[in-house]
């Protein structure tokens, strides 16, 4: 099987960065990556992106902090995270062993809290770039989330390219009417790249407890269920703006990437399915190099928009 | 940190009860590696509904080569494994977690309840192979006697003998674990392994607490992936926060968890 | 069976109309309920909701306009129907013969169309109801979708009220930011009750032929995939109207529509369960009784907004 | 309109080449109500993934109570069902849909491509019992021998020979069933009876129109419901718009479709 891999041309450019194919890894589902290493060649896959990472540690929310669904799952984790200090003190010296590119993902409750973050990533080894986790309530508008406003979305990544050195990728909300509007509203304010999605904003009930089955009662859904909605997104965005889109939910095999490519995404991130199948994402890249092999196509980038329509 | 992904078959299935089933698989490599105490991911079926892993405790292993896990059919996935047949094939992830910690000076008590006996099998095995001078003493619970019947026959298998009790008095003491652990004086060396419903475990720590044993628990909590990635397995710790369930437990000393008991 | 079903009150009321119990089929998923006679007593339901009827008729879009997701379904049939005056000239006849209360789906390009439609089926015998589908593109604007402006929802709203005699329903996208706000702005407006979710916008693509599953290309996700997306929305509606809210999106058993009504929902819609198991609207309706009565609830309607929140 | 939502057992599986499967399944009231032509819906699985039910023709039916499926594994669904268990019972529709319309008056011609096969057997063994004073005469196809011999085998224990083509000539023509089909002299009076890939359909289809022959055919489509629910089903016709498969057909006279021949 190698040997196909090998030979076949996967890269593709998110901004400056090359990566050496298109498979990343979604935040949040692939820990800081040293837990995935008895399961996965971490040199095989594009790129890594680590847990949401705030200013201050947070402890996160409650248990039950999962459920499962038809084909996804819930989750309300509430960004459990060890905080923007610690994680360059005690986590970044393991991802600088990645031999991979890191994109660390960065949340906040306000405008300024981002700016922080990303003032203090800045120039920090091992960080290759900054997704910009913008699914965040907006404490100072009344929790609407940054990513449901085109110019608060905006002001996020002005704020957070303006203290970045790397690349950054501005990760979009699904729960909205338009989300061209807001990737064009983030590519004007300088994203160099948009990633979609974040998870639908979910719910379940347990009938007989007449109790919801989060502790936070609302969730992120996330899984194959999603993907139908997250490939509409994609091939939205894609014709709307012209920075690369790295396309996000439910994907679990290489033909999952082709779609999500052919739909318009340069790149895309596996998530839920690295808890079903920890290697899906070394399975995916193997799976996508034999698919380039075999379609005879020069590299994998010809594929990126390359849907036929009817 | 080793662990497996693999595709592994199942040689052998045994129905207890009515919901009770248990599968013994062929995984050298993760039997060789299986400590007392952690557990696998198994995937149920081939579709995306059940889309998750389900956990085990390791309940058992043999010849190095194959290790059982026990389970009640309670949802979906149990019961799609409860249909599976021998020679068919399981993908396993594991062994997973934080085990039993074992100090043979100790003297060793085992209480489960139910389905939480899973794990003591394995730690009874090791413990009457490893501290041979003080063989432990096993407390087991279950609803009624069908349930507990094959399990106390192991543990005999092993040279250990069984306080029993029973939600219906078909077996032994008419009533809890806890009775029973209230009836026994081990001294204050002893150590207790206890895994089964939430309010047992709580209930034994508080027995423990007084009484000045040790107390090691393993934690029940719904994970999606069982390796330390998703953060969804978290257990209140008395420290404040939260710890993992499945990469820092799921055994844990019971007294740096926080205990909500009503 | 049957005999635990009797004496359970499964009473509802939308609007002026009482329903012998909370469980209707959701439109489009029901044909004109004659189909499902083989299968069902449709005098065991709550209501039937037909088809979306329009002004014209309309052929709907080419095949394929069906493809099966991950516990879900994408349709893009394109609204066929053979238009309000071959709808009462051909099909009352035989709807007048069900014997439950008939909401009909209505939709339109423009709100003139809607108007129209309200009009002519105003005062015709067996129409108990009017369902107002207001995902559809409003032509005079650009196609921006009615149920995803909040005036443009309400205009609809008004413009069939003014011509009804029945209660008006209003059935809501979910392809929103806030669809608290469009439930609030047709609340005001008049409508008797809200019925949500519609479909999800979603997109399938075959790796292979590089193309889109549907001739349409983009179609809407419906089944158990949205249930938690669906719930999630009736939750927050409910919240935010004092009128009934019917709760649809991936309903398959009772215990499906008691998490509904737990959420806040006074009746539910069965859709595209009806597919896989016909009996699945009686089935729950069933199922709904033996809930109540094992529960010993007075009324199904203790369970409407009963959720217990940690 | 009868029909029914029945969970029917399955009495007999048959394993034709390494794809194909049969399955008998025991119900009267499906079997005692059959045409020729006619389908059923079946769930595949227990769980929502896949969640649609899948057509499958009834290809042939046996005292009243057993019918017959007969099918290529080619996706999860099909899969699923060729890994069923003789004894285990699956939730069935039917029978639905508008079968072949038989005017014993004329000569008959039976064409079947692949899995197209599967309901002229039905139509074969009813043509030759209903009119039996003109026999109809068959011509099958396939990719390989293996995959037709047992079919070509069913038809002769119906007294009925088959003209029989293969993609690698390993049975029969080297070639399609159309040119069988050309070479053949069937009179003015000939009613075809086509099922098959949809290219080989409109080949046949032509074929007939330029001889003058009647053609019925039977046509696939996705389908959610089956039942004339989802309008999901359509296929273009002649007069312009839309018929619907499951309940205008499946099997449409060729005339009144509209044909995309490229
Ligand atoms: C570390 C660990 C080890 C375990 N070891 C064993 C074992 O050895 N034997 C055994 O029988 N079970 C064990 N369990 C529990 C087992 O994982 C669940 O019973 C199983 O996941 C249920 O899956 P299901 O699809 O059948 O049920 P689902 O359909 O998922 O759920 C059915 C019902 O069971 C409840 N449930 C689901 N998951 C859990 C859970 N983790 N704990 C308690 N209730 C749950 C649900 O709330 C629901 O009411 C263990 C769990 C953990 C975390
Ligand atoms: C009225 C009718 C009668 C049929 N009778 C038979 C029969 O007797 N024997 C038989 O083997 N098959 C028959 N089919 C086709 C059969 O329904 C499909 O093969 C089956 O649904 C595939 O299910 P799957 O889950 O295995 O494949 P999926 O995973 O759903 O799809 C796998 C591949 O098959 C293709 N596919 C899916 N559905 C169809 C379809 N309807 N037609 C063509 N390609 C499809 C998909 O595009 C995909 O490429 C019939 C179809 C209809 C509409
Ligand atoms: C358990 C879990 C935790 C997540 N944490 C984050 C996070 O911290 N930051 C973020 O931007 N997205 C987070 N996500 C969202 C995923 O990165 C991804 O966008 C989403 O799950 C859809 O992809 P999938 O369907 O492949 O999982 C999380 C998702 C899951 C399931
Ligand atoms: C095949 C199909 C056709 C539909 N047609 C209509 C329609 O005409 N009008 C409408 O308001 N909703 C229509 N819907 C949406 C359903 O009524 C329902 O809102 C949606 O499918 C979600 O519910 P479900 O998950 O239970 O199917 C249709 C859905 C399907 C699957
Ligand atoms: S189960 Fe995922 S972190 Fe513990
Ligand atoms: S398959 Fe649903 S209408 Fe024909």
């Amino acid at each position: 099987m190698a040997s196909q891999v090998n030979g076949v041309d996967l890269r593709v450019s998110i901004g400056t960065l090359s990566l050496r194919n298109p498979v990343m890894t979604a935040s949040g589902t692939f820990g800081y990556a040293r837990e995935f290493m008895p399961y996965v060649n971490l040199h095989r896959l594009g790129a890594v992106v680590v847990k949401g990472i705030s200013l201050e540690p947070r402890s996160g929310n409650p248990p039950p902090r999962i459920v499962e669904t038809s084909a996804g799952m819930l989750n309300a984790i509430g960004l459990e995270n060890v905080g923007v200090e610690r994680f360059i003190s005690d986590k970044m010296a393991s991802l600088q062993g990645i031999p991979v590119p890191v994109f660390v993902n960065i949340l906040g409750d306000t405008l300024d809290e981002y700016k922080e973050i990303a003032a203090r990533l800045a120039g920090v080894q091992g960080v290759s770039g900054i997704e910009v986790n913008i699914s965040c309530p907006n404490v100072k508008k009344g929790g609407v989330a940054f990513g449901t406003v085109p110019e608060m979305a905006a002001a996020v990544t002005s704020a957070v390219k303006a203290e970045s050195t790397v690349p950054v990728v501005v990760k979009l909300s699904p729960n909205v009417t338009d989300i061209s509007a807001i990737a064009r509203s983030v590519e004007d304010a300088g994203a160099d790249a948009v990633s979609l999605i974040n998870t639908l904003i979910g719910m379940a009930i347990d009938s007989r407890s007449r109790r919801p089955r989060l502790a936070n009662v609302i969730g992120g859904l996330s899984g194959p269920a999603i993907k139908p909605v997250a490939l509409r997104m994609v091939y939205q965005v894609a014709q709307a703006v012209s920075i690369p889109v790295i396309g996000i939910g439910g994907i679990e095999t290489a033909e999952d990437v082709v779609e999500f490519m052919l739909a318009g995404a340069t790149a895309v991130q596996i998530g839920t399915a690295n808890f079903v199948n920890p290697r899906a994402s070394e399975d995916a890249v193997e799976g996508l190099a034999h698919y380039v092999a075999e379609q005879k196509l020069g590299s994998v980038r010809e594929l990126i928009g390359g849907l036929i329509l009817p | 940190m080793s662990q497996f992904q693999e595709k592994t078959q199942i040689i052998r299935i045994e129905r207890f009860a009515s919901d009770i089933v248990r599968l013994t698989l062929d995984s050298p490599d993760i039997t060789s590696l299986a400590q007392p105490g952690q557990f696998v991911m198994v995937r149920t079926g081939n579709s995306n509904d059940p889309l998750l892993r389900r956990p085990f405790s390791i309940s058992q292993t043999s010849n190095g080569k194959h290790f059982q896990i026990l389970f009640k059919v309670v949802g979906r996935g149990t019961s799609l494994l409860a249909h599976c047949r021998e020679g068919e094939y399981l993908s396993i992830l594991g062994p997973l977690g934080q085990g039993f910690r074992v100090d043979c000076q100790r003297t060793h008590c085992l209480v489960g309840g139910g389905m939480g006996i899973a794990p003591l099998l394995f730690l009874g095995k090791y413990l009457s192979r490893k501290c041979t001078s003080n063989p432990p003493l096993v407390i087991l619970g279950a609803r009624t006697r069908e349930e507990l019947d094959p399990l106390v026959n192991d543990f005999n298998e092993l040279g250990l003998s069984v306080h029993s009790a029973t939600d219906d008095g078909t077996l032994g003491h008419h009533g809890l674990v806890t009775d029973v652990l209230k009836g026994l004086d081990l001294g204050p060396n002893c150590q207790a392994y206890v895994c089964g419903p939430h309010p047992m475990m709580a209930a034994v720590h508080l027995l423990c607490k007084d009484r000045g044993y040790a107390c090691q628990v393993s934690m029940e909590t719904s994970m999606a992936c069982g390796m330390g990635a998703c953060l969804g397995c978290i257990v209140p710790v008395e420290r404040g926060g939260y710890a993992h369930a499945c990469c820092d437990g799921p055994v844990f000393d019971a007294k740096e968890l926080l205990w909500q008991v009503k």
